[in-house]
């Protein structure tokens, strides 16, 4: 089983690295994962996206195909919801996105105000760990202090370790978010 | 009578003109522009007319009228 | 004094550039220019490749896009071919004085007559921000990531200088973006190098230091200090090869 | 009245004629004689003759002029076509006509100054980056270089892409009769063209890009095949030969004919569009195609093969015979044709 | 140990495991983070980075070095490819090793950044002039473009020629798992190589340069055919794909297998020489080969319908899935396929 | 006073210029210095595209051929790969300043430790004769049928010039070849160019006014009166640039 | 029927222009004609040579084939004898050629002093006219008249009619020195 | 004592030495190497191995014994 998740913002938004921690994550599970940033033309007007796929066989193409998993910090990246799977999921940023937004009626929507959760823990560039912990608890694809151990791990290679209780807190906040 | 104006759709808030005004009547407002910028409001008793706003502006945001 | 002001009709579409971008200050320069000379529907402007590139989109008058660092050399057979039209090439650094070195010296070697501003961010911005050979001693790019070495990279290269030391051209200056002063400096420098080509008194060089916040990686403002403190000491200003008999001017 | 000409004059004289306004150049041998006869012959016309200062030079200030709407052309031979490459690419796509001229030396690297073919495959697919291509020409006499330039930059703006005349060294050297037509003007506007007024120039957007070229490659390849087929009605193995080398294999033909041989010859005019109608319309019951060309390992076969796929239900086999640097002869055609026969040549394909 | 690789940097730290000690290159996008990568990284390494001043110097500088028997590497993307060609011919016919990083982007003339594959006949069939070529590996994922940069430049010394890396702006932008290699030093003399001493270069005397390239180069077609075949064993219908496409390819035959269907899939790695032998070993009884490729008008299907002439002794018609500057998907894959097998689809060979 | 002289062994395979040629007398003098400083099996020249290919069969030392233009970027690349080997560029004035007029600068900008000699017979020679940004003013060649027009084609180019008064190099010197006394003076400068690459002091360039009686079509000895005439007068000849502390050389 | 004729000798021995005189000739009498001057490789050393092919039906290669008439100034000239048909002719400069040299047996000798001739009418220049001469006399391809005239008009055509007189008398040596 | 040795098969008859010899002891002679120049020839009682000669010849014909 492949699994397909696309991360969608503004630039800024951390969509990127919301992507590469999952594919640590899939990386450190022994899985085999691809991470496939917008580069170029699909960049324009500041929108940027990552797709992460992972799963146990060899993977096929790195670009958005049938998501599994989109998790949209901004209107515009409503529009992937057209590529994804029936029944597949949707972690909307209900900060940005309207509640009323016109949305497919085959998936699951899971709205999350995950940047007046980041500012409640005042990390407020923390949304993107927040969507992390709320993705994290609904899939379950991986277990949460592996997740945890993982996202700290990224960002102390980073050298951006200091940060972490931060990072930990917006993924905590994600994650209990969702019932 | 001369008058100063802004189209604040085209400002992109790099405060070139905020820096530059001798009479310290302009500056970037809270509101974003559809752009997504911070835009520059003047105060417009404060403007003399005197242009250099329209003259370090990258982005073409200033129009002096006279009338 | 109040003085009536409006960017120009070929300015109209708004610019594609980064906020506080240097490109969209000369771009109103030129587009004033040609206005005030009457060219809006007579000029070519030949683009060379780089952050301009954007203009292929916003400049309201007409442009050619050709390959990187073949601008001057594409501004030759225009002007052959249309003799009566303002050709000007509009280059970055990086195109006109690194893979379009020899283009640009060769253009004025001839002293055909057409005009090119060059427009010196000390950087490949259209690329990322890699080292160019204008790039400051020191400084930080994607490719001289310990600031660079000019040691082993070469000294800021001086086209300007070089061109009107060695060349029988028209008109050679270099002008600045950091304040209106400068900018208005600026802006009689290419107005000057247009007439000279509207005359016919062969090649034209501006060359324009010019802000890049985004690849300098300073805020907006921060970027005219930079340019004034750090680029302007390098890069003097002013008019290295005047018009014939208009010192004046 | 026909006169001797000498191959490179008569490229640039017939240029001249069909209509030449702008030539830039950087001289190398074999084909510096063409710019050597301009730089004269084009003041004297009140044209525009420009030594550039490098082959690059040379194919941009083409650009510039063809895009302001002159006639225009530049040439060279081996590593100077091969500089001009990123140029082509942009012509092509930047939808300029223009005409390209290659009198082609052998070799890779420096070379010699050998005829040769052997810019071939570079020629006929795009060296350049991007899925373009350019009309390639391939005269194999004067009169027919010259009645190919004459042409050349009416179709390169039919179609707004350049033209390129595939000569060979041998070809610019050697002198033949030949007739000049009078002087022709463009009897229209290109009303795309760059005049300073911002005019509509026809510009495709970016991702309309592959739609527009493919649109355009498509009716260049349906309406400009240009061949000539000699005695291939009965014909049970078929010679395919191009340029100088063709008139080898026409005099094979000739004499296999005479010896009640059934060859027949196949001699591609256009190499892009490749004349693939011309194996189309050949009759069934072909035993096998021989290629004869002036390279080292076989580029045209390639396209031989390729049409002879396409253009038949069986396999047929292709043959190649390819001479390096050394022009072909008549009885060494007619051998290898013999062994091929005999069972003893190899299929390339 | 795994970690996440970006291709281009993967290229890079590939290269330098593999023993690079010499890179001259100029920024273009989506090549320059190669060279950014190695801007810093050779230095800590105390090897040679030069940033040239244009493509055409960083080739040369890279024919200087590796001909004093550095082991050198460029790299570039779209024209500046096509700036190198000269250089590359020179390379190959003076029988230098080296190794050329191609990070394809879209398009002819200034072309877009999107991935895609419109370099193919360039770059397969030497877009320099004359009759000469180099070897051409297109990875398919990080992890092998890793370990085929690893193994270049042996292979690039084995033969004395270019090997060129084909690679593509997704596969260069994207990051997978990968092992870097341990760090590797030549084991052996280039005794050929210039050192001041006029010692022997085995350089070979000009009216023998045909014969002993021809050689060379049939060697190479010989032993260096590479690709992958999947479930080809018993296919009806094969696809033929190379780079990220062909994942696309693996994962519509994976589908189709599941639906009972008789698909395989041929996944050239060698580019050029071309693997023909892949097609030799099919087994009878194949209805058709299908090229996904991304590019406009094809291109590999042109190299596909030469292996299959050659490898087959009825006529199988090849057809060609094109998609321009966009990645195909599975399910697009699969839809085409059905097409074709309801007689849908024009052959294009 | 007598003085025993031989030409160098590298120099043992006759010559394949013509009668009269200037590359002759320049080939003789480069291989005494390389003798008289032990580096006769301690160099490589780097041939640019001209009619010096000859010396690819006659040279006695190491040599590499390589594209047209580009012989000084290749120096660039061998001197990082032998950097203790004398890395030595052998041009016309067409490969040296026209067509490869950025590689010779790019290598002045970045002050690589190579020596380049340029020799200037003031037209392309190998293919026949055609004009040359040497060319003297008014003289005739293949493309300059009427005489070279510098109004429109440019004046004869000074590279050594640019290149000394614009870029921090080691060693820079123009000589003739036209009399005994001229020849011996661009002795000295071959072998000041030599010695500087030898100590590391960077980039060396010395240019050579050099007969070319075949396309100049005139008798040989004419050829010697053509050079000291027309050509030196407007070709200065000395040191541009001397070499630091040692301007008693 | 096809006639190739091989001019061949040093540069300066004139054997471009005895080959394109032979051009002229036989273009003003209509025929396909070709002019293939040896250049490049085949030139080095010194050497020079121009095959000529006229004849009613289009021409084939340009190059040497089978050669119909050889004239040879010098001694590396004899060289090309190996191309030559059976029956063909060699016409050969017997100043500079020793009678001892090996010919085939196969094919036609003429020997000409075409340089004493041409020194005797003092004209040293116009010893490969001399050669016309003797090849017209002998082959007939071309009527006598009719060569002079064409001959003169094409150094006219040059700007060199003024050698006429003397182009003239070298002709006819060479003419008259065939029986 | 020095003498000064003639290579007369390289020298190709540019008479660079004989217009340089200071001595006039240089002249092209009527016979022709086989290169087909007519080759220098000196006459050594008016040569004072000033060596110009050599230092002209593009040729490499000249040599300086010194005994
Ligand atoms: C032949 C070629 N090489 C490289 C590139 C990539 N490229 C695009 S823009 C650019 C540099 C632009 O720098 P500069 O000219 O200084 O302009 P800026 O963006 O800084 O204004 C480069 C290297 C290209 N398009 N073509
Ligand atoms: C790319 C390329 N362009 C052109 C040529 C043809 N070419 C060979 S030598 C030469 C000019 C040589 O002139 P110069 O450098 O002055 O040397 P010279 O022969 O005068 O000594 C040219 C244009 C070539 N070999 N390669
Ligand atoms: S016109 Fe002058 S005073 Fe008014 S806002 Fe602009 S800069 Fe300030
Ligand atoms: S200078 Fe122009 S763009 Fe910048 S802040 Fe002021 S108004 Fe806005
Ligand atoms: S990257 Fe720099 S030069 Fe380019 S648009 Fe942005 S600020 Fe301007
Ligand atoms: S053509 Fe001129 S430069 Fe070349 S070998 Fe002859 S004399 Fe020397
Ligand atoms: S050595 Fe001197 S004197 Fe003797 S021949 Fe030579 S130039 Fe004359
Ligand atoms: S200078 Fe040398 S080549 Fe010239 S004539 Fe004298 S000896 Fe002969
Ligand atoms: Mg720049
Ligand atoms: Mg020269």
């Amino acid at each position: 089983m492949i699994n397909e998740l696309v991360f969608s913002g503004f630039g800024g938004q951390g969509v990127l690295t919301a992507g590469l921690i999952f594919s640590e994550m899939a990386l450190k599970e022994g899985k085999e994962v691809s991470w496939m940033p917008a580069y170029g033309p699909t960049m324009r007007g500041g929108k940027a996206n990552s797709v992460v796929k992972f799963g146990d066989e060899a993977l096929g193409s790195p670009n958005m195909e049938e998501i599994d998993v989109l998790v949209a910090m901004n209107q515009p990246s409503m529009e992937y919801a057209e590529f994804m799977k029936k029944e597949g999921k949707v972690f909307l940023n209900s900060d940005m996105i309207p509640d009323d937004t016109d949305i497919r009626n085959d998936v699951e929507v899971i709205r999350i105000p995950c940047v007046s959760l980041a500012q409640q823990i005042k990390n407020l560039k923390g949304a993107n760990l927040v969507m992390v912990g709320a993705v994290i608890k609904k899939c379950a694809f991986f277990e949460k202090n592996f997740a945890i151990e993982t996202l700290k791990d990224y960002f102390k290679e980073k050298g951006k370790g200091n940060y972490n209780e931060a990072n930990e807190a917006a993924f905590l906040a994600g994650f209990d978010a969702i019932k | 009578m001369a008058t100063l104006h802004l189209e604040k759709e085209r400002c992109k808030s790099c405060e070139f003109c905020v820096t530059e005004c001798p009479k310290e009547a302009l500056s970037t407002c809270e509101d974003l522009n559809s752009g997504g910028y911070h835009y520059v409001e003047v105060e417009e008793e404060k403007c003399n007319c005197c242009g250099l706003c329209y003259v370090v502006c990258p982005d073409g945001v200033f129009e002096i009228r006279a009338q | 004094m109040a003085v009536a002001r409006k960017i120009p009709k070929i300015m109209e579409e708004p610019t594609a550039f980064c906020a506080g971008c240097g490109h969209g200050i000369l771009n109103r320069l030129i587009a004033e220019v040609l206005e005030e000379k009457g060219q809006e529907k007579n000029h070519i402007l030949i683009l060379g490749v780089g952050c301009n590139c954007n203009m292929n989109f916003t400049w309201g008058g007409d442009k050619l896009q050709c390959a990187h660092g073949r601008a001057t050399s594409v501004a030759r057979g225009a002007k052959t071919g249309r003799p009566d039209t303002l050709i000007i090439s509009y280059q970055g650094d990086g195109d006109a004085y690194v893979i379009g070195l020899s283009d640009t010296i060769n253009t004025a070697y001839v002293n055909t007559n057409v005009t090119t501003f060059a427009v010196n961010n000390t950087n490949y911005a259209m690329t990322g921000g890699q080292m160019s050979w204008t790039t400051i001693p020191g400084q930080h790019t994607t490719t001289s990531a310990s600031g660079r070495d000019c040691e082993s990279t070469g000294n800021p290269i001086k086209v300007p200088e070089i061109i009107a030391q060695n060349f029988d051209v028209a008109y050679v200056a270099r002008g600045s973006l950091h304040s209106a002063k400068e900018i208005n400096k600026t802006k009689k420098y290419v107005r000057n190098a247009i007439e000279a080509q509207l005359n016919g008194e062969g090649f034209s060089l501006v060359e324009v230091l010019a802000q890049c916040p985004t690849n300098w990686k300073v805020s907006t403002v921060d970027a005219n200090e930079w340019l004034k403190d750090k680029v302007v000491p390098i890069y003097p200003l002013g008019e290295f090869k005047k018009r014939e008999g208009r010192d004046d001017k | 009245m026909k006169e001797m000409w000498k191959g490179n004059h008569a490229i640039a004289e017939g240029a001249l004629r069909g209509g030449l306004q702008f030539y830039s150049g950087y001289p190398i041998t074999p084909q510096t004689e063409v710019m050597e006869f301009l730089s004269f012959r084009m003041p004297e016309l009140g044209r525009h003759f420009v030594q550039a200062e490098n082959e690059i030079a040379a194919i941009n200030m083409v650009f510039g002029a063809s895009a302001t709407g002159l006639r225009s052309m530049t040439g060279s031979s081996g590593p100077g076509i091969s500089l001009k490459q990123e140029g082509i690419s942009y012509l092509s796509y930047n939808d300029l006509p223009a005409v390209i001229v290659n009198v082609q030396r052998w070799g890779a690297a420096l070379g010699t100054l050998d005829s040769s073919q052997t810019d071939y495959l570079r020629d006929t697919r795009g060296g350049g980056h991007g899925d373009y291509r350019i009309i390639v020409w391939a005269p194999n006499s004067i009169q027919e270089t010259v009645d190919l330039l004459y042409e050349a930059f009416e179709k390169a703006e039919e179609y707004r892409n350049p033209v390129e005349i595939y000569s060979e060294a041998a070809l610019g050297q050697m002198m033949e009769p030949c007739e000049m037509p009078e002087f022709k003007e463009r009897g229209y506007d290109l009303e795309w063209s760059w005049d300073g007024t911002d005019r509509d120039h026809e510009r495709v957007d970016m991702d309309q890009k592959p739609i527009h070229h493919t649109a355009k490659f498509k009716k260049i390849i349906e309406n400009e095949q240009r061949w000539e087929s000699i005695n291939t009605e009965d014909a049970e193995y078929v010679f395919v030969a191009l340029g100088l080398p063709s008139r080898v294999a026409r005099d094979a033909v000739k004499r296999l004919r005479s010896d009640g041989e059934k060859v027949g010859l196949i001699r591609p005019i256009a190499i892009w569009p490749y004349p693939k109608k011309a194996f189309e319309e050949l009759p069934e019951g072909i035993r096998g195609f021989l290629s004869i060309e002036t390279t080292d390992m076989g580029q045209h076969v390639e396209d031989v093969a390729l049409a002879v796929k396409k253009g038949f239900k069986t396999n047929i086999p292709v043959y190649v015979h390819a001479t390096n640097q050394k022009m072909p002869k008549v009885k060494e055609v007619i051998e290898v044709y013999r062994q091929l026969k005999a069972g003893n040549l190899k299929e390339a394909f």
